[in-house]
């Protein structure tokens, strides 16, 4: 028995291997497993190679894993071209289909001893028992189910669900193609085997992926209007949207490029309602001019940039985390923009709603800076308290204040009443211009001074907030690891790793990472002797970023590598301790960083 | 209350120079505004950048003299975000046909009932007297020392092309004519779009001024112009740049629908089906 | 006598103090002075108020100086708009238009007593002797000449030049005029004589601007092509470029926008040749996403940012230093471009030149960051001697390299021939998609890696680039300034004033902002006990950039201030003395930034 | 050595769909390159991203597979940085007409000698689905889930109203017809245009299929069409969207001069005026 399975499966476009995947995940989801699951394709649009990984647990699972637990190849050549990917090791069960001819001690994976091997006709079971090969993936699901307890109950209602439009019979012949799988596996045990444990209590699970918790969350905190243009790995907020957003009095626009994406946006809430756009880098990058505009006319706006490998096009369907100094510093002049980071797909929600509060109550965009694992993968989470979540609206104007209305009046924290068209007495000119007070244009320089000072001086208060920070492990440990994004996954697991191994460990997750909130950092650093800081970025930007602001403590190093490499906990537990002997020869000369 | 077109001047000192043709052009717009009769507050104005786009910062209205080339986006934001307001947008020949020009047609396409101004005086002024895409070919600019080697857009023949349900020109030269084209466009329920010859003192051309126009100006109506006839609006806009027509070059009798009528609709007929905000998570549950 | 003169001038729009300031400007320029010369206007387009500085001294002048020595009144009204920008004090002799009606000891000036004040009769003196108004600007020089004795000579050559095609009777009166003003002066003598001692030597000096002197050392370093589109303040640099660039086989496009302003100089670069754009804080925010697609081609690329105030619109015509993130950071993924800061107008050219160079040898674009100041004051400069500088020209592949040629070989300096369409055996496709050594797209991990680490590695030299830094001052002197662009300028005199007051202090001048070149910055900030880094951004974006990169001394500070409120070499140096009362009352403390 | 088709197909292997109708499009532009003659390293092809943007990997010429939109700048920069280069630039329609779309007119109006070709699928290939400018209104896509409320844009008419020198439309159904257009407008001398109905098999619509085009098609040459009269042109374009017209609708039988034809004339004229490259401080000299 076990309590966490790593099932990875490849094969090419039409062989329904990511169905397979997404009826075993939510079957899974329905039996109250904790689980998740990616997916990865080829360059080719449609009918090269895909894949997906499944992972299975009784508790949370905070990463897609590393090494298969089981293997499931199709073909060989497709599943050979994911790679790193999906690797397959020494305690890896693989399953095949024998039509390929591949002998199970001639495996094409050089230098692995798999734990077992099973050649399994599945082509011809599925021929056979459902009368189509299309059925091929419905007898891998059964094959799961016989070896590793899987699914058993869930994949067949949910197959009943799907396929209940489509009358009976189909339903039936794949119910014959799964029995027949559950028998195959019967008749073929695992040496040793290795059934998933039953999950410990039967709590109903969500399930879904980032982008569609992102929007859901937007529409709960008020959001009605959307403007984006469509790029991958973001696009799926926009059709979430086409979807839900009328519904709510809402309304959606696709536009003709990303700036008038940004622009409607802007627009709408000049117009005082909760707008939000969403893209990924090369929708940032256009963007810019824009995000500067919404920062002096001080207006709301929910800003979603799901990152991918970058610079340029890049590797489109591959995380990143390098678009962070982007977030930061993008757009000319001094801009200040608050920037969130969720970590898996059920934070995304809380984290959504948190950026629509931050952007109403400080009146500036907000970005939402989610990755492309985070976004597209699918999770199971446990329900949400939504009642627990506030909602904030933007200050208003009271009466008197519309006697004489100034936009921009000075006040004590910042934060300026705030009209829109439609309002009487409101009336103003907002402007990509400076302005004084009312708004008007002005290009006198103390007035300047003063208010780029209101403007950074009203995000103060997010210096200080702590609530935006997790803290694993032991708060005076004197080693830490930092992990941002969906790195904060495989760094929770890490630090698990790391104190299973002795190491006094602690992490830090930050959630908000701009402004750069001084007390929650140097509080986790106090008594801190070496660390590192993990993420996905051939730069190691939020180091960096944290270099601009704090003194880290010397022992602490930047831990960062281009994206489409994910890290593993156990490298991440070799590196910290590779960091704590240099820092014990070498006590004298400045940090390393790697 | 009745409104004059003194409710609708704002107190800020326009910056424009002596004589420059968007002095008429506002007071245009003030006139036809007061004809209209929307309260100030009840009007967005939006603009890019450009000495013509400073246009919304001289009204009462509610103005956003946004980034160089972004008015119409801007607008449609606002408009499809509170259908209700009237929201008026315009700019120079640079912000809405050069930088600006990606957005025209869609946003006509779009058809919201927005009525967009262009003041075109053939030249940016703002930045000091560069070639502008209205710039005729041949025209010595500080950017192009030697004459533009390019041929000039024709403004009026692309936004029919573009399908714009109304599409007039006026001149300050003639402000009865140009207040009653601006208030005609207002009040066309759909995209609305009027070129204004909007001349530069500073920087224009001597035949482009307000003198040269009152001799060159031509009313469509008095030639006869059917303003209901797409081929006929297409054949006299190609004569723009030799010919300064003014009216109405066309005006779809059939208005379309417009977006945000559409989407009106679509929110009366899909809101009933809305889970409460407070269960939208229910979507994602697992049975 | 004097060895430096500072003279203020305002009035009205058709008032022609512009051009008494250019006439005044390089008459002291041919008589062998060092000058300079700012400009300010109104918001109006035209007419409205407009004003100039003018610095005229024996030695090299580094600014435009602060309080007036002789303050030109032709209007109060006018005059008073410039507010800071035309500081009269004690020590100023302030002239002004007598029709005006103010008495001399009425002036609208709170709380200063003037040295000595003349009310002139401008107006009355023009019409009399020149026969019209308009020469009231011709009777400023001319008792600028007799009291100050600048331009006695060289004013009127230079309006007899200037004059020449209308007739001899134009310059006949106004050179009646300047007599005229020149025998009132002599009339009105000042109580305290103070005329500008003679230069010590007649060197033919060169009298332009920033963005000329850029533009000319873009065409000397073999440019051939500019694309780009107007804003202020780095028309100018189109406007030359205009003019001048078909003469050197080259051509110029002016574009619709930003975005096909440097997209064009990515495909003319593409094909070849050595091209630029040149832009304002809003293009360059627009030009993010072709920056970073140049960036991953590996295109060599010159681009120009005059730095003008932010955010968005903010205050176009006035100078601020606020856009050094968005140079080093903006474009979304891991990228990492030069940035080179000119500042002065002299020192434009070898930098430009260098930025030719850069982006040749390393296949990048290459930043040129100036600001408002440098580009549009007139400058008078020392001869250059050019046949000092070199030209780079990106290395071309050879003919056994093109038998199997691949665009982004792996070398030893990361930098991989190139070659361009028409070379044949060179054809490959340049691409914004991650790529692998041939030039195909790729989206592997390991390669993505690989090919970051090539486009970060090959910068790599310029960290150790001392060449591009200048220090003044004692090396080891424990208390520093830093300061880049046009501040440096004030800076070199705050230190003069700081060593003659006393203090053990040195300066350093980075022209090389990024990469930050942490040799320079080590060995320049080894035994610094104090120290500040002056700017002109709210955020003090240099001295955030450094702390990335380098552990500065703990009393090194920011001193920063946003745009359009330029620094005054006397507060540098009071607020270098009061760190260093911080440092010393306040040792256990971390620094204190301000 | 005469070139052949296969002289300009690449290793690269294509990622499109199978039955893609930008195969097609590659096949002819092979044809048509080997019917030009010029050798591979003597073209310079550029394009945006999608789909269609992949053109110039399959290709052996030199291939700038830009940025989003941006085929038209990159491509300009090409032709005037370096004449004597055949340029092509290609896209799809989200690429050329929505993002793109306000390069276009200034291309066009530009006239440099560059062959731009749309393969025009009425929706976003590459990012799966998504509506395109050109897709018809009501369109249901990933969206548009209730219908797109849209006028579509119409690229024929535009690149007409925007002054191009050639255009012309043409299908993969028609390889033959397809493989001419795209040869008679490489060889235009100045801004050619051809839309390519190229149909998406994975998320098109099922009338926008080759199949499909076989039946709609017809030559404009079997309608007796005078691509030399711009008003018939402009006439047929109005159909785009109903009719699948192929062959050329308008070529301007006296091709103005290009842009990089004006460049070298002053760069001839311009060139004996200049200062050595070293002595160019001399311009700045005082006395
Ligand atoms: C992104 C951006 N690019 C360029 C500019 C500089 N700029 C301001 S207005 C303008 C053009 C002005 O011409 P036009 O739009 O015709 O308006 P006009 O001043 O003639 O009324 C330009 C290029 C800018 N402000 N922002
Ligand atoms: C700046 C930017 N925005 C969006 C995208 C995402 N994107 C890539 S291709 C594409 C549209 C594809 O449609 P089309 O241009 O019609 O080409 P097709 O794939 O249909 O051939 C989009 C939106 C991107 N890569 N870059
Ligand atoms: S520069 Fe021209 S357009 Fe601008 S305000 Fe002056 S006259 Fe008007
Ligand atoms: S998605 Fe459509 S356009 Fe893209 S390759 Fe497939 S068939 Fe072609
Ligand atoms: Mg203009
Ligand atoms: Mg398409």
């Amino acid at each position: 028995m076990t309590t966490d399975l790593v099932i990875g499966m490849a094969g090419s476009g039409g062989d329904g291997i990511v169905s397979a995947g997404e009826a075993l995940l939510s079957a899974a989801a329905s039996e109250g497993y904790h689980a998740m699951m990616t997916k990865s394709f080829g360059s080719q649009i449609r009918g090269g190679e895909s894949s997906c990984r499944v992972r299975l647990s009784t508790e949370p699972v905070l990463n897609p894993g590393g090494t298969l637990d089981v293997a499931v190849a199709l073909n060989w050549d497709d599943f050979l071209k994911f790679g790193g990917e999906l690797p397959v090791g020494g305690n890896t069960v693989v399953i095949y289909e024998s039509k390929t001819g591949v002998l199970p001690d001639k495996l094409p994976l050089t230098g692995v001893v798999p734990a077992e091997v099973f050649p399994v006709p599945l082509q011809d079971l599925a021929k056979e028992f459902a009368g189509t090969e299309k059925a091929k993936n419905t007898v891998i699901l059964g094959l799961l189910a016989g070896w590793f307890g899987v699914g058993s109950k869930g994949v067949l209602a949910g197959l009943k669900k799907r396929l209940a439009k489509k009358g009976p019979e189909l339903f039936e012949a794949n119910e014959r193609a799964f029995q027949a799988a559950l028998r195959y596996a019967a008749e073929h045990p695992l040496a040793r085997p290795r059934s998933l444990r039953a999950p410990p209590k039967l709590t109903p699970k969500l399930l879904t992926d980032g982008n569609d918790m992102c929007a859901a969350a937007a529409i709960f905190a008020g959001c009605q209007f959307f403007s984006g243009y469509p790029i991958t790995p973001s696009t799926e907020i926009m059709q979430f949207m086409s979807r839900e957003i009328w519904k709510y009095g809402g309304a959606l626009v696709q536009c003709e490029d990303e700036i008038a994406g940004i622009g409607a946006a802007v627009g709408a809430s000049f117009a005082g309602k909760k707008a939000m756009t969403a893209t990924s880098g090369p929708g940032m990058s256009l963007k810019a001019e824009m995000m500067g505009l919404a920062t002096i006319a001080e207006l709301p706006l929910g800003v979603v940039n799901v990152q991918r490998g970058g610079p340029s096009t890049g590797l489109p369907t591959k995380t990143e985390q390098a678009d962070l100094f982007q977030a930061v510093f993008s757009a000319h002049g001094d801009v200040a923009r608050p920037i969130l980071a969720p970590t898996c797909v059920a934070d995304s929600f809380g984290l959504t709603v948190e950026a629509f509060n931050m952007a109403e109550e400080y009146q500036t965009p907000v970005i939402i800076l989610s990755d492309q694992e985070i976004s597209q993968r699918k999770e199971t989470c446990d329900p949400i308290d939504t009642a627990a979540l506030r909602v904030v609206d933007r200050l208003a104007p009271g009466p008197a204040e519309l006697e004489d209305y100034k936009r921009y009046r000075f006040t004590e924290t910042g934060v300026s009443p705030i009209s829109h068209p439609g309002m009487r007495g409101g009336n103003y000119l907002a402007a990509g211009i400076e302005h004084n007070e009312h708004g008007d244009p002005t290009a006198n320089g103390v007035m300047h001074a003063r208010m780029n000072s209101k403007r950074f001086d009203k995000l103060r208060p997010l210096q200080t907030r702590k609530d935006l920070f997790k803290t694993y492990g032991d708060p005076d440990a004197p080693f830490a690891l930092v992990a941002w994004g969906s790195t904060a996954g495989v760094a929770r697991e890490a630090l698990a790793l790391a104190q299973a191994d002795g190491l006094k460990a602690k992490l830090l997750v930050p959630y908000l990472l701009f402004p750069v909130a001084t007390a929650a950092w140097t509080s986790f650093f106090a008594g801190v002797q070496a660390g590192l800081i993990v993420e996905q970025s051939h730069q190691g930007q939020l180091y960096r970023l944290l270099r601009m602001y704090l003194d880290l403590p010397r022992g602490v190093a930047s831990f960062a590598r281009s994206g489409a490499n994910p890290f593993q906990p156990k490298e991440i537990v070799a590196k910290l301790r590779r960091r704590l002997d240099n820092q014990r020869t070498d006590r004298d000369g400045q940090p390393h960083e790697e | 209350m009745t409104l004059t077109a003194k409710d609708f001047k704002s107190d800020l000192k326009p910056i424009w120079c002596p004589g420059c043709g968007d002095f008429g052009v506002v007071q245009a717009m003030y006139r036809a505004l007061a004809a209209i009769g929307r309260p100030p507050h009840e009007i967005a104005f939006v603009s890019g950048i450009g000495c013509s786009s400073r246009i919304p910062g001289y009204t009462t209205a509610y103005g956003f003299n946004s980034v160089h080339g972004r008015a119409l986006p801007i607008a449609q934001g606002i408009k499809l975000a509170r259908p209700q307001l009237l929201v008026l947008a315009a700019g120079g020949d640079g912000d809405g046909f050069s930088i600006g020009g990606g957005h025209v047609p869609h946003a006509i396409r779009r058809n919201m009932d927005i009525t967009y101004v262009v003041m075109d005086n053939q030249i940016y002024g703002l930045t000091k007297g560069q070639l502008s895409p209205t710039s005729p070919r041949g025209l010595q600019t500080v950017t192009s020392v030697g004459g533009s080697l390019e041929q000039p857009i024709n403004p009026l023949l692309y936004v029919l092309a573009y399908g714009a349900g109304f599409v007039a020109q006026g001149t300050p030269a003639d402000m009865a004519g140009l207040t009653a084209v601006i208030e005609e466009a207002i009040r066309y329920p759909g995209f609305a779009f009027v070129n204004v010859q909007s001349p530069c003192v500073t920087y224009g051309q001597e035949n482009q001024q307000i003198k040269a126009h009152r001799e060159q100006m031509k009313t469509l109506a008095s030639l006869g112009h059917d303003a209901t006839n797409m081929a006929a609006a297409l054949a006299r806009a190609q004569h723009y740049g030799s010919e300064l027509y003014t009216g109405v070059f066309y005006k779809n009798p059939q208005p379309p629908q417009t977006f945000e009528a559409q989407a009106r609709e679509r929110q009366t007929q899909l809101g009933p089906s809305a889970r409460p905000r407070d269960r939208i998570l229910d979507m994602f549950r697992q049975q």
